[in-house]
């Protein structure tokens, strides 16, 4: 199917269930409160090698977040329940706790909790605050800054990884503006986020390797200079890279909604190919249909 | 849909109705609901005898009048809602663990004692001891709101454990004196003594206060946390100025004769 | 002022001679100040004076000056009686006990009687 | 009464009797070595040795007076006449209350709570405008205590905060706390350390030691700050400004408590009627308490009346709670601030009033002495008050102690026999109140019988 000049590839994208948070973050000022969300989001591109993904889906004016002080939404998605509080408790603690004038708070009102500012009180050593307002618990920890506030437990619920979008193209520039064009459009949409740099993946891999304890190696059907010294290529002649965007979601809408809008971008900026990764639907409890994606709107 | 009871005869002495809460009159007809037992002094009355009954039992529950010698309304009630439009007498709520009670004239001494879940809101002024222990009780109201736009008298909160006790005018003395944790909020001012015997909690005051010698100063802050409370009860209809919400206030600990653990905070300035 | 009434033994042998005797009505409508403050307020033993406070007013008859390390600036007693009753508060505070001691009152000079 | 001599006069010679050991119940001393010299002809007492000049007053002033037994609305009645009205008042009340009881013995204040039992009316005593705000703390922080006795023989530091005893009881001092020798205590006053701590210099001052002048309405300041010292925590720098007592006498006065052997905290109303009331008793009361990690303290409030310490008692084992209690709903039930006097009057809420040895038309709040002009007053007391004068129906009963016999309670709770001197043509309060209680009861019956 053709978009504009583009060819939309008849595939479709694997995705798999992962769990996700939301993490609010504020600060006396906005630089502070990014300050910290960078920290937060920083070495957490994919659950491959980091444990968790995660990445600002967000900025919130202060008259919106909890405490009326500028804010962020950030996201992290994590493998199991369990990894998601270790997680949690891993950043928030080294991340935002240790950033100036910062407080932490749960996005996700459901009904799953993990075990987070009942974790991090320790920090407090005896010294910690419990309050509790409007059925809501969280810490009062005595810093050296003043105190830092984070909610006693986090919602976390069933979310989405590994939605994705492969742009082809004959130059790698054009695949590149298309890629990062599709990123930004579809980081617009609440409740997704991309977890690689600027949203897109120079380097997309494949599962498993020759060689004995690496999970995942490089993607030889998809680069360009392996295109004849591998079969198994998936490239058409002429293609000089492809850029992958990755996108996770908290549920099937908005990452539809995202890969959708991607899709979107990418034609616009003329790339030659819009493809997505699968493994033939082996891995995955998901798969987005790229024409059934556009077809939708 | 409610069930609405407006007081047409005015008691002689105090009446003592606990039946005045929704999980009591659910469900009953109205002639149901005009039988119910109160006690008018030393005398056990009806219902019937004293309001005139609109309805069948709902979960919620209306009343009209002058009910302030009506004691123990929604007293023990675990859901549901009960308006009282005029004011009401001692003990309202007492117990409660649920549901929400609104007042929009004034209420008495014990206002929600010993509560442990639900809200109460005065649009008046209350009395004494307002979400307070009983005499001989160690600890006071185990969580819930109690949230007083008007003024109230002395020991509000004395030895709350948990919970949310708001007054938008001026409390007396004693302010949450022996708690043990929990939070109080005064924005017109309190009497002396405030937080005596205190174990942990907070009590915030915008207004400057006499502080016993066996509180320390720590430090001034903007706290953070105070901007969350403010927050919600901006949501409930008190009115908070940005100087408050993000001003600071001047942090003192005590009580010392006590662990030393609670704090009180006095607004500063912007 | 400061108004704090006590117990004395006047009023207290007084007391044994009956409550609607002349001298129990006495001893319980005679306040004491210290020779300061009554020098500051122009009274002298004997005056009559106003006390009136939110809840009342009652006119009482001051009596001898107390040294002034014996009673602080500022501070009237008068034995229990009547007299302190119609300036006491009802408000118990949840305890049952009237704010019977350190009452605020003014205090109006009325003359000699 | 095997004490008492009569001597075998001769007719011309006046008719003389001494009662040995005799009690004086005037006030919470409740001195029981007094001897009295009785002139049974002019039913006076003449002499009253070892008694103070309270009790010299109390003993010599009393006279049988002509006056009727009883009265309704003023006017003579016959005494069987007012107790079937006072039956009936309180038989017909919804919300009867009971209230006095300081002066009158123990057997008449039990007859007093099965009447309140009965009409299921509301029952307090005089402690709750004395020492009810101890009562409250005492239920809320304890009480560490001890008789009058163990402190003559024991104590060696002996505090009295907010009361004058050299006018309120006068032989406390004498009888038990500062000049007495004790066992431990061989040299009396020598061997004890007596400070005194008040917002005025009182008559009681030049017993003491030390006096320390709080300022007015900082005694709970003082207390608490006492208790942090005490505790090892500082406290505010300001301590002299805030209290008027500068730190140094602070450290002093905590020194000398942690390290006296037996040490003694009598509290007056100076405390109780104050701004902080309960707390007031409470701090003082948790001083004791904390002290006691160091060295044996006690506590104890300065009672007034003569048995205002068994109305407590008798009020407590008939009922569990000490005052305030409200039988609406056929057992008792406490709350300070609800169910007291005062409270009741100035709300408006009672519809009657059993007033027992008492003149609240005299002291109480002008509010609740207003209301209670409005509502039938039913008064037992032994002179013309200003109760009994607006009283529907009043009794004049004997004098305790003088009249009539039975137990009363010291201010420690020892409690101690009444030898009367010599009889009244006056009934008992306990005769009275027996005759109301076996009215109501037919009352009662009769009403349940109509019932059925």
């Amino acid at each position: 199917m053709r978009v504009g000049k583009t060819e939309v590839v008849d595939t479709f994208a694997e995705a798999f269930g992962m769990w996700g948070a939301r993490v609010i973050i504020t600060a006396d000022t906005k630089n502070w409160a990014r300050a910290a969300a960078q920290s937060f989001t920083g070495f957490a591109t994919s659950v491959i090698r980091c444990k968790c993904e995660a990445a600002v889906e967000c900025e919130i004016s202060d008259t919106d977040t909890p405490d009326l002080r500028p804010g962020i939404s950030v996201l992290l998605f994590a493998m199991s329940e369990k990894d998601m509080s270790a997680r949690l408790v891993e950043r928030i603690g080294q991340c935002v706790m240790t950033c100036p004038t910062t407080a932490c708070y749960n996005g996700l009102e459901n009904g799953t909790t993990v075990p987070v500012g009942q974790r991090l009180r320790f920090f407090g050593d005896g010294h910690q605050i419990a309050k509790v307002v409007g059925g809501r618990k969280f810490w009062r920890i005595p810093i050296m800054g003043g105190e830092f506030l984070v909610d006693d437990v986090f919602g976390v619920q069933p979310a989405i990884g590994g939605g994705n979008l492969l742009m082809l193209g004959r130059s790698g520039r054009t695949a590149l503006r298309a890629a990062s064009g599709a990123a930004d459009a579809m980081r617009d949409v609440a409740g997704v986020f991309l977890p690689f740099p600027q949203g897109v993946v120079g380097s997309g891999s494949k599962v498993g390797s020759r060689y004995k304890g690496m999970i995942a190696s490089t993607n030889e059907a998809y680069c360009p200079t392996l295109r004849g010294r591998v079969e198994n290529s998936a490239l058409p002649e002429g293609i000089a890279a492809v850029y992958e965007v990755v996108v996770n979601g908290l549920d099937e809408n908005a990452l539809r909604e995202a890969m959708r809008r991607g899709i979107q971008a990418a034609a616009e900026r003329g790339v030659d190919y819009v493809s997505a990764g699968n493994y033939g639907g082996t891995l995955g409890q998901y798969k987005f249909h790229l024409y059934e994606l556009l077809e939708s709107n | 849909m409610h069930t609405e009871l407006e007081l047409t005869t005015a008691p002689e002495v105090p009446i003592e109705a606990e039946c005045l809460s929704p999980a009591k009159i659910k469900g009953l007809s109205q002639s149901g609901i005009e039988h119910l037992a109160m006690m008018h002094g030393n005398r056990k009355v009806r219902v019937g005898d004293f309001f005139r009954v609109t309805g069948n039992g709902q979960s919620s529950l209306r009343l009209e009048g002058d009910l302030s010698r009506v004691k123990y309304i929604g007293a023990g009630m675990k859901e549901g809602e009960v308006r009282v439009n005029g004011s009401a007498g001692m003990h309202l709520g007492a117990g409660m663990s649920g549901g929400v009670i609104r007042v929009s004239g004034d209420a008495s001494d014990w206002v929600g004692p010993e509560m442990s879940g639900g809200r109460i809101e005065v649009m008046g002024n209350a009395g004494h001891m307002v979400g307070s222990a009983y005499r001989g009780q160690r600890v006071g109201i185990m969580g819930g709101e109690i949230l007083i736009h008007g003024n109230v008298k002395n020991e509000l909160g004395s030895a709350m454990r948990r919970g949310l006790i708001a007054v938008g005018g001026q409390a007396g003395d004693f302010v949450g004196v022996n708690m043990r944790a929990g939070t109080i909020v005064v924005m017109g001012g309190m009497g002396i003594r405030a937080g005596a015997g205190m174990v942990r909690g907070s009590i915030i005051s915008f207004e400057p206060v006499e502080l016993l010698p066996t509180f320390t100063y720590s430090c001034w802050l903007r706290p953070t946390f105070l901007r969350f409370y403010l927050c919600h009860l901006g949501q409930s209809g008190f009115e908070i100025d940005d100087d408050h919400m993000g001003g600071r206030y001047r942090r003192y600990c005590g009580d010392s004769v006590e662990e030393n653990r609670g704090e009180i905070l006095v607004f500063d300035s912007r | 002022m400061m108004l704090i009434p006590g117990r004395s033994s006047k009023q207290g042998t007084s007391l044994n001679a009956g409550k609607l005797k002349e001298e129990y009505q006495a001893v319980t409508s005679t306040i004491e100040m210290n020779e300061s403050t009554m020098r500051k307020l122009g009274l002298s033993a004997g005056d009559r004076v106003r006390l009136s406070c939110t809840t009342g007013k009652v006119e009482v008859e001051c009596g001898k000056p107390r040294k002034d390390e014996d009673l602080p600036d500022g501070m009237i007693f008068i034995p229990y009686g009547p007299s302190s009753s119609e300036l006491m508060e009802s408000d118990t505070a949840g305890s049952g006990m009237p704010m019977s001691k350190q009452m605020m009152v003014d205090v109006e000079c009325l003359g000699a009687k | 009464m095997s004490e008492t001599k009569t001597p075998e006069a001769a007719k011309d010679e006046p008719n003389i009797r001494i009662v040995e050991d005799a009690t004086c119940t005037f006030c919470g001393c409740v001195c029981d070595d007094m001897e009295l010299t009785v002139d049974l002809d002019a039913n006076r007492i003449t002499k009253a040795k070892n008694a103070c000049v309270l009790g010299r007053a109390w003993f010599l002033q009393h006279g049988i007076e002509d006056h009727p037994q009883a009265m309704i609305d003023g006017r003579e009645v016959p005494l069987e006449e007012a107790m079937d009205e006072a039956a009936r008042i309180l038989h017909e009340a919804k919300f009867p209350i009971t209230y006095g009881l300081s002066d009158s013995p123990c057997e008449a204040q039990r007859v007093a709570v099965a009447i309140n039992d009965l009409v299921l009316g509301n029952i307090d005593t005089t402690t709750s405008v004395c020492h009810g705000p101890s009562g409250i703390a005492f239920q809320g922080v304890g009480e560490s205590t001890s008789t009058l006795g163990e402190v003559k023989n024991r104590a060696d530091l002996v505090i009295y905060w907010g009361g004058n005893p050299a006018e309120s009881h006068p032989r406390h001092f004498t009888r038990y706390t500062v000049t007495p020798k004790g066992r431990y205590i061989p040299n009396g006053k020598k061997d004890r350390y007596v400070v005194l701590i008040d917002v005025r210099k009182t008559p009681s001052a030049p017993v003491a030691d030390q006096l320390i002048r709080v300022k007015p309405g900082r005694d709970f300041e003082l207390l608490w700050a006492l208790r942090a010292l005490v505790r090892g925590r500082d406290v505010d720098p300001d301590i002299e400004k805030i209290t008027g007592v500068s730190r140094e006498v602070l450290d002093e006065l905590v020194e000398r408590m942690k390290n006296c052997n037996f040490g003694v905290l009598f509290f007056g109303m100076g405390l109780t009627m104050t701004r902080g009331r309960h707390f007031n008793s409470g701090a003082l009361l948790a001083l004791a308490t904390d002290l006691n990690k160091y060295t044996h303290f006690v506590a104890k409030p300065v009672r007034g009346h003569g048995n205002v310490t068994g109305a407590d008692n008798v009020v407590s084992w008939q009922t569990g709670y000490p005052f305030g209690v409200n039988f609406h709903r056929g057992y008792p039930r406490f709350n300070p601030g609800e169910y007291t006097t005062v409270d009741l009057l100035a709300r408006g809420d009672a519809d009657a009033a059993l007033m027992i040895a008492t003149d609240p038309a005299s002291n109480f709040p002008k509010r609740a002495i207003e209301h209670l002009k409005k509502i039938p007053v039913i008064s037992l007391d032994a002179k013309p008050t200003y109760t009994s004068r607006q009283a529907r129906v009043a009794f004049m009963v004997a004098t305790y102690g003088i009249n009539t016999g039975g137990t009363v309670y010291r201010m420690d709770d020892v409690p101690i026999t009444l030898r009367p001197a010599f009889d009244s043509p006056f009934p008992t309060d306990e005769e009275v109140l027996t005759g109301i209680h076996t009215r109501l009861k037919k009352l009662r019956a009769n009403g349940r019988k109509k019932a059925a």
